[in-house]
């Protein structure tokens, strides 16, 4: 217990009026790969917003190295790497231009780095090609070609494998038990069983946690 | 007391009509504000009962 | 200074028995002040020298237009609370006190308005007061719109909380851009709180009117919180205990 | 800290002009708004001329305001809010960015178009710098009181009726200060007086505004 990097203690979420879950103890520590899973609308993008800081919990807390993370947000959101149902990329925008700003929000990347993570996601000759002309799955790749860059080590990820095809699947999974096993952490949601998980793969079912 | 008759105090110097009714009106908006919450405890204590009522059936 | 009170006040369970306490005795004094207040200022006060005896208005008019002033700053004091803090009380009092205020704003308005005809010979002059006062009902819908929009309701009494807090830091600017606005297109001659040296008779039952309206809103926001603290409670064991209680007392 | 800030202006930019009906659709809207005033209360110039101040400020207020429904709304549904939210760069400095941008391409483009309106209207040609002058230092305060109260209804389904509910009564003192300043010129009174107060009020929403906004963007994320 006392190696966790991210905890949560006796954490509770409400959503208009219904409880989703209650008395939830997860942590994660380096090298953990920790799945989110459960029916719709069990609470799993409400935990994985929790453990974000995005929602505020209406008990208990989520404390990164035994302090919670509201007292040091620093701390969280440079360690973060969150990936939302939407992932923040822009229509308008090239996939280069929206990926030089999203790394500039954190802690920034040059353009080669850039060049070489949409090369990594499939997308090389697609760099300045505005995004809403691309398909719903390399939209989907230009959001995960940030897991290429100079990235964080702890990974909150909602649904990554949404829209995406076989071979890139495979690709993913592979990609995030390699950071797993270079000492980053990943918590994700998915609905797909995982093939290539590490070693510290764990589940959470939180349609059992709350029954 | 500043009337010298009950239908002088009525009548407020010909502003009779201005002083009652808008304390009248004022009056009806405090009671408002009285009844409308008591009313919501009512509501939801009734609703409350009857959910009671139907978990105790199942 | 020991500060254990303050949290104590945040906890729901303890605002609910200690207000219960409360409610009974702020009733009884808000119904006998305002009573009192309302037969002196009607029958004993003497009349006006100017106005004659359309100035018997003020006697809920300015008690009105204090507790509607007074209110929104509240919201905002309790907003800051419940934003700083995380009191859950506060955050209750922010959504419960919206109404009341506006309701106080809407008699303010009223019985400006009426004491405007006999006064001015119109039922709406755009005086400087009567103006801020129709702006403050304006800024109380926003807050009571923006808490009914938001289904979340932690979500929703913080949303109100900063607008509330928005809004008091523009109450001032509005009060003095409107004077301001007021002074440069001729005023009205004169207004209805423009008063030269009150004699006693006159001031007291303004100065009981005004306490009574204070307890008035006391008792109705400390109804409104504990109807809205049952709710929000419903999991807890104490609630459901009271509930059960009151349910059985009606029945 | 200063280089997010550029960014995000760049990136505002960028988007701004790959769209260029949102950048002329607020001109148009005010505009139109100005001409229908005449149609409305007759061409009488000197009525005109009286009214003009009144009629400049209501018409771009509603301009700025038609235009601040969607300032957070795109980038509350592609998840960009989120992504600003969980940034270490602090939310005020992106927020601050942000309106700014939004100033710049719908606040200032309106100050430009004004002095041809007020023309229209037949203000005096002398008038035109107090005109100008009042509406570059009222439309930030526009911009920013409005960013607030789209923050606050972001994430809401039908935002906004509600944001103008929300925005309109903040708006009185601008509105009031804004078009008296330029009523006091026809009249030949001073505005320097005034133009002072204007400006002091620009800074205290400049400095209060973007904690405001950020807070709301913050618990519209949170929901």
């Amino acid at each position: 217990m006392t190696d966790a990097y991210l905890e949560t203690v006796d954490l509770a979420c409400e959503r208009d009026w219904r409880l989703l879950f209650e008395h939830l103890h997860v942590s994660v520590k380096p090298k953990d790969m920790l799945q989110v899973s459960g029916p719709n609308g069990s609470g799993k993008t409400s935990l994985l917003r929790l453990l974000a800081g995005l929602m505020r919990p209406t008990t208990g807390d989520v404390l990164i190295n035994g302090v919670s993370i509201h007292q040091q947000r620093n701390e969280l959101t440079s360690n973060l790497l969150w990936l939302g149902h939407a992932a923040g990329i822009k229509g308008l925008l090239t996939a280069e231009e929206n990926l030089m700003w999203l790394s500039a929000l954190h802690h920034g990347a040059s353009r080669e780095q850039v060049w070489y993570a949409l090369a990594a996601v499939g997308l090389a000759g697609f760099e300045d090609v505005p995004c809403h002309t691309l398909s719903a799955g390399q939209q989907r790749r230009v959001g995960l070609a940030r897991l290429y860059l100079d990235a964080p080590a702890l990974w909150i990820l909602d649904e990554p494998f949404t829209a995406l095809d076989k071979q890139a699947v495979t690709q993913l999974e592979l990609h995030l038990a390699a950071h797993c096993n270079q000492g980053g952490m990943v918590v994700l949601t998915t609905h797909h069983p995982l093939q290539n998980a590490p070693s510290t793969f764990r589940e959470l079912d939180l349609g059992q946690a709350t029954l | 007391m500043n009337f010298n008759s009950f239908s002088e105090f009525l009548a407020m110097g010909n502003h009779g009509v201005y002083v009652w009714s808008s304390y009248a009106i004022s009056f009806a908006i405090l009671l408002l504000n009285v009844a409308l919450p008591l009313m919501a405890r009512q509501r939801y204590l009734k609703n409350e009962a009857r959910r009671l009522r139907r978990e105790a059936q199942q | 200074m020991n500060w254990t009170w303050f949290h104590k006040l945040g906890s729901p369970k303890w605002f609910y028995e200690i207000s219960g306490r409360w409610l009974p005795w702020l009733s009884v004094s808000a119904v006998l002040l305002i009573v009192v207040g309302a037969v002196m200022g009607l029958a004993y006060a003497p009349p006006d020298y100017q106005q004659g005896n359309s100035f018997r208005i003020i006697y809920i008019h300015v008690p009105a237009a204090f507790l509607a002033q007074s209110t929104y700053i509240s919201l905002a004091i309790a907003g800051v609370v419940g934003l700083v803090w995380k009191m859950k009380i506060a955050d209750v009092a922010v959504q419960q006190a919206a109404p009341i205020g506006a309701w106080m704003t809407v008699i303010a308005l009223v019985t400006g308005a009426v004491w405007g005809k006999p006064t001015w010979g119109a039922w709406w002059v755009w005086d400087a007061r009567l103006t801020a006062m129709l702006i403050l009902l304006f800024l109380y819908f926003g807050i009571i719109a923006l808490g009914h929009a938001i289904s979340n309701r932690e979500s929703s009494a913080k949303a109100c909380a900063i607008l509330a807090i928005v809004g008091v830091v523009n109450i001032p600017i509005i009060k003095y851009s409107v004077d301001w606005w007021n002074t440069l297109h001729q005023p009205a001659t004169f207004t209805i709180t423009e008063k030269p040296a009150m004699p006693m008779e006159m001031w007291l039952p303004l100065l009981i009117m005004t306490i009574g309206f204070y307890c008035f809103f006391a008792a109705v926001l400390l109804m409104r919180m504990r109807l809205e603290v049952l709710r929000r409670e419903s999991r807890t064991r104490w609630a459901q205990a009271e509930v059960a209680r009151q349910i059985g007392r009606s029945a | 800290m200063s280089n997010v800030f550029t960014l995000m202006l760049l990136r505002e930019t960028r988007l701004m002009f790959r769209r260029p009906a949102e950048l002329v659709n607020p001109l148009v809207f005010f505009a139109i708004v100005i001409a229908l005033f005449p149609l409305a209360v007759g061409p009488e110039s000197q009525l005109l001329q009286t009214l003009s101040p009144g009629l400049l400020w209501v018409a771009a207020l509603l301009a700025v305001l038609l235009s601040l429904d969607g300032l957070f709304r795109s980038d509350f549904e592609d998840g960009s809010l989120e992504q600003w939210v969980v940034s270490p760069h602090p939310l005020v400095v992106l927020v601050l960015a942000k309106v700014l941008a939004h100033w710049l391409y719908c606040g200032l483009a309106l100050v430009m178009l004004s002095p041809l309106l007020a023309l229209m209207l037949g203000m005096p040609l002398d008038r035109i710098p107090t005109l100008l002058l009042s509406l570059l230092l009222g439309t930030p305060v526009l911009s920013l009181l409005g960013a607030v109260g789209a923050a606050l209804t972001v994430g809401l389904k039908r935002g906004g009726i509600l944001l103008a509910l929300l925005i309109l009564p903040l708006y009185i003192p601008v509105l009031i200060l804004g078009s008296g300043v330029i009523q006091a010129a026809l009249q030949g009174l001073p505005t320097t007086g005034y133009l002072l107060w204007m400006a002091s009020l620009t800074m205290l929403t400049v400095t209060l505004a973007p904690f405001a906004i950020a807070a709301g963007l913050r618990i519209s994320v949170g929901e």
